[in-house]
């Protein structure tokens, strides 16, 4: 975790992410229908934008586990399922937080906030199938199928939640059509925020890859040890 | 290309119809789902259509996770899937053969939920109830193809049989809620034609989940 | 010259950072009979599994009739019989019908008459329509023996198939082996001792720290030999 | 009298909660199940407290049934039921410790349910849900106790996990009235005052069949 | 005069219409052993069943320490060891952990010290911790065996206890036998074969067209004999 990528990426994180927060809360002017709880959207959206990153992610390396069949892109799947599945977390939770001001409730079966729900749960089911069996290439198989298997299905998640909110109209607030984002400043602030999550992203991605190598490596020696012990009980 | 399909299908369908065991049970198993639902949510009131697609389309799910798992179950338990890996058999073949009993099995359970929806909510028979077979078809070949395939997964895994649910509800909700809507309209006595944007959306959702059940089977089905 | 059924090239196996046998090269070539002998845990049931296919090995090469397992077209299958500790039988299914289905899938034509000649073999006849949770657990030994058998295969792998069957048992699958042997089929089983076969040719191998090492041992073999010669 | 109660107790738990497996996936479900009625029926509308109320009695229905199997299928697989018939234990004390893991499953599972209808149905937290708190333990004594009466018998037969809910929910089917009806009016902002004959008739239906289940499980627990 | 731990009168047992026997009168007293021996299939699993008062036979009386089996009381069962062929072990426990809850059960004081202590002696000390799901066949019919054993039972009833088992783990039951029948146990156990435990004075039963009669064969035990004395 002291190699140079690493610490190229922490250093271009903190930076970004500094920038963010400076445009954010000092930069950026108050949005003048919501005021100021329209902050949040600046981190909402690019949570949002790393979520959708991170499950395509799970399933572009757990199609290439598949097919390669090499350990790596198996860790890197894993890896960006529980980042992605922390970035969706923080979408309903920056939502949530979003939702109680404006629309006065903490939730609704908007269409935007049920994918977005049927999302998390899909992840969770993934995850908890990896957590709940042993880490052998067996159940590597099936995280990767699963993966796959759930972007697939995201497509139609979203047309049908669509058409559903869309064909019998929500019983609570729709959502408001405009959210200020005419002035220039405002999107220059939602275009750092999304480079800065977009950066913490690839640079978590990258320890927990990391870590999840080391482990498959110690896993490597385990067995070299247990060799030599072999060898050194035989002789 | 599909040679050993006949003999699983036929075996499977012994196994489990031999006592009429499994059907029964599912029969029964989602009329209760609907008594329950009945009984919680009342048969009356404004949105009774709503009620009673809702009704069908949860008991349609339960039931049909709990068919795919048994008939899973009868190959995990002394190890037979052994015996079909070690077989001359094709790892779709196998998927084919597992999907068709999953079809067989739900359609039974619906048959059964779509009669009793009848005489708990007067719906009129003929008409609504005709228009909602194909709805009801390409809803559960979606879940057959779904189950099917993470019915597998979960037999390897310890507390599979909750698992399952866990991993079906989500992925199937686009298809769940096409299946709800459509249902509700043509219970509240719209022609077939109000609701082709749900069938095709059903239809689509289909030809992806078994097309991805068919390829992927192969590996989940190996061992390590 | 006869095929070369089964060939191990340094095969291991780990669960986990364990390993249970690691570096084994092994072959079987038709007509030749081999038993692996080993104490309870040293591998024996996981190393059938791998050259069955079932299993993966952690590390080596496999080749089942000259191929990898994950290449072997489905008529190759055919040609490999299996026996494991579980038996590999529809619990709910009757003797017959499930040598029955095991026929049908190996594409074995008449099934129904194909697996009444092996209940025969087997000496079920009179449990043919008994369902296999029904049977004592020799009879149903016998039948897992009859499943694997069934459609004459080239390659024989049977874990422990004197498990459980009493003299009689012991007496067929003596006989069905030396059988297979006839008609140059390759056989391989396990065993917890070494023991001998009347009129067939065994090579021994024992299983042994994580190695497979060709074995002999006189002394055993003899006092066995008096009592198995009579199977 | 209980002699062996704690120990079958905390080999259950360990066994079942070693890797959280049946808590996350019991947990994971009912809320699956919320989701489904939620998607099924829609959130909004005029009855939204009986939805919720349905909602709630649904999900524990299911998770208790799959839970009490989960619990007895531990039991009954390579045959550790005879292990304990044939040690010291009293029929009795095996049913009270089955019995006390199964409330501790379905109590769990309750807690999450009622955790996430408060979100989904934004209803105030507080008051109406500290009220529904013995309403829902009584119903939840109850099915626990006839699910694990009932979970006895369907081991012995084949497809038993299908036909456990056949069995149960009808012989359920008062409390779960008394329960929906009871919950219904707590949610829509009723004092429990004005609930107490649904309590009484959920208190009678829990001494009913505790008792029985008590008695009766030396019968169902003895092979032939 | 030694306690009469099992006493079976004209029992009987039917399978529907099938009889597996019939009319058996059998009796066990303490410090002396029975092996029942008998082809596959012959009912010596549904035998051992009905004696330890799982299974009720179809007629006749089975009295355990002089009592019904229903009006046993708690305190008794702790009396009574049994391997079936099932070993009645928790696959998803370790090996230790099912012991250990066994011990709990049997009121055994400081269970978790007894149950390694067990597991030193059936010779799994290494592998106390691995869930029994991975344990290979024979390691788990020793820690079935150490369960049947736990709590130094008066009466022990073992299924083909020597199934699956290598030279020492064979060794292993014998030992335990012995020191058995040194407490003054009575021990009843099956097999397929007549056999021999050095030391050991055993009486052979066969079970056989559904009677159970008492045995001498001298030409196969004396064969055996040489074999089996180095257990
Ligand atoms: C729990 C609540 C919420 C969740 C789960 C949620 C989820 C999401 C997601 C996933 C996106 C990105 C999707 C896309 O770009 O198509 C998004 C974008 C957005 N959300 Fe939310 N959101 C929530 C609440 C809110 C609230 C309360 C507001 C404002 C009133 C809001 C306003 C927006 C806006 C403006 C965008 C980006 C512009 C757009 O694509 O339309 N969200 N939200
Ligand atoms: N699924 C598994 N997971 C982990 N370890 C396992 C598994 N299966 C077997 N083992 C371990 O591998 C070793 C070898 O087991 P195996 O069943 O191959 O032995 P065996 O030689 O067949 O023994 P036996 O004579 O008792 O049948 C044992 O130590 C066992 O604990
Ligand atoms: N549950 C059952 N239902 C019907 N028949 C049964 C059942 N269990 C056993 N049998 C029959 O009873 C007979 C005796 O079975 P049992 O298992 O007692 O034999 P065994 O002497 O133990 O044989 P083995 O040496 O093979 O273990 C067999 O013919 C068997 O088919
Ligand atoms: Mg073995
Ligand atoms: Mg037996």
């Amino acid at each position: 975790m002291k190699g140079p990528v690493s610490i190229a990426l922490a250093a271009a994180s903190c930076l970004s992410m500094l920038a963010a927060l400076f445009m954010v809360f000092v930069y950026v002017p108050t949005e003048a229908e919501q005021g100021i709880v329209q902050r949040i959207f600046y981190f909402h959206l690019p949570c949002a934008w790393v979520a959708f990153l991170a499950f395509g992610i799970v399933a572009v390396a757990g199609a290439l586990y598949l097919w390669l069949g090499h350990r790596i892109w198996d860790d890197l799947s894993y890896a960006s399922a529980e980042l992605g599945m922390l970035f969706c977390t923080l979408v309903l939770i920056t939502g949530s937080i979003w939702a109680k001001p404006i629309w006065g409730t903490w939730w609704t079966w908007d269409s935007r906030l049920t994918t977005t729900f049927i999302l998390w749960l899909l992840y969770g089911g993934y995850l908890l199938l990896r957590a709940l069996a042993d880490d052998t290439d067996e159940i590597a198989r099936f995280a990767a199928v699963l993966g796959i298997v759930g972007v697939l299905d995201v497509p139609i998640v979203i047309i049908s939640v669509r058409l559903w909110r869309t064909i019998h109209p929500a019983v609570l607030l729709t959502r408001q059509g405009e959210h200020g984002l005419e002035d220039p400043r405002m999107v220059a602030t939602l275009l750092v925020a999304l480079g800065a999550f977009t950066m913490v992203f690839v640079w978590l991605l990258w320890l927990r890859l990391a870590t999840l190598r080391l482990r498959t490596r110690v896993a490597a020696l385990r067995k070299d040890v247990a060799l030599l012990d072999l060898a050194g009980a035989h002789r | 290309m599909l040679e050993g399909f006949g003999p699983l299908v036929r075996k499977d369908l012994r196994l489990e119809l031999r006592s009429g065991e499994s059907t029964v049970a599912l029969v029964s198993l989602s009329l209760l789902i609907l008594v329950v639902m009945v009984l919680a949510f009342g048969p009356g009131g404004a949105r009774r259509a709503e009620v009673a697609a809702g009704a069908l389309w949860v008991a349609l799910i339960f039931a049909g996770t709990l068919g795919a798992n048994q008939a899973l179950l009868a190959e995990r338990e002394s190890g037979c899937i052994r015996g079909l890996l070690l077989s001359p058999l094709e790892p779709a073949t196998i998927y084919a053969a597992k999907l068709a009993v999953a079809m067989i099995f739900m359609t039974e359970a619906g048959v059964a939920v779509l009669a009793v929806l009848v005489l708990f909510f007067n719906l009129e028979f003929g008409a609504a109830l005709a228009r909602l077979v194909p709805v009801f078809l390409l809803g559960a070949l979606g879940l057959a193809a779904l189950c099917t395939l993470l019915a597998t997964v979960c037999g390897r895994v310890r507390a599979g049989a909750m698992l399952l649910p866990v991993l079906v509800v989500p992925l199937f909700t686009p298809a769940l809620i096409a299946g709800c809507k459509a249902s509700a309209a043509l219970l509240a006595g719209q022609p077939i034609g109000a609701v082709t944007t749900w069938l095709k959306l059903l239809a689509a959702f289909d030809v992806l989940f078994v097309t991805a059940g068919y390829l992927l089977f192969e590996h989940v089905i190996l061992e390590d | 010259m006869a095929e070369v059924a089964l060939q191990a090239h340094r095969i291991s196996k780990f669960y986990g950072d364990r390993p249970v046998f690691h570096g084994i090269s092994f072959s079987a070539q038709g007509g030749e009979a081999a038993v692996i002998v080993g104490r309870n845990g040293a591998g024996k049931s996981t190393l059938i599994r791998v050259f069955c296919g079932l299993t993966r090995p952690s590390a080596g090469r496999l080749l089942l009739f000259g191929r990898e397992p994950t290449a072997l077209q489905a008529a190759h299958f055919r040609r490999v019989g299996v026996l494991l500790h579980q038996t590999l039988l529809y619990a709910n299914l009757s003797a017959h019908e499930n040598l029955e289905f095991y026929s049908e899938i190996l594409g074995i034509a008449d099934p129904a008459a194909h697996a009444l000649r092996w209940l025969r073999r087997v000496g079920l006849e009179h449990s043919a329509d008994e369902p296999v949770s029904a049977l004592s657990r020799g009879m149903e030994q016998r039948l897992g023996i009859a499943r694997a058998m069934l459609a004459d295969p080239d390659l024989i792998l049977l874990d422990e198939p004197f498990a459980a069957l009493d003299a009689d048992g012991a007496a067929l699958v003596a006989s069905l082996v030396r059988e297979a042997l006839a008609r140059n089929a390759a056989v391989v089983f396990t065993a917890h001792a070494p023991l001998e076969i009347a009129g067939v040719e065994l090579s021994l191998f024992k299983l042994e720290g994580s190695g497979l090492t060709p074995f002999k041992d006189e002394g055993r073999r003899g006092a066995l030999r008096s009592l198995l010669r009579r199977l």
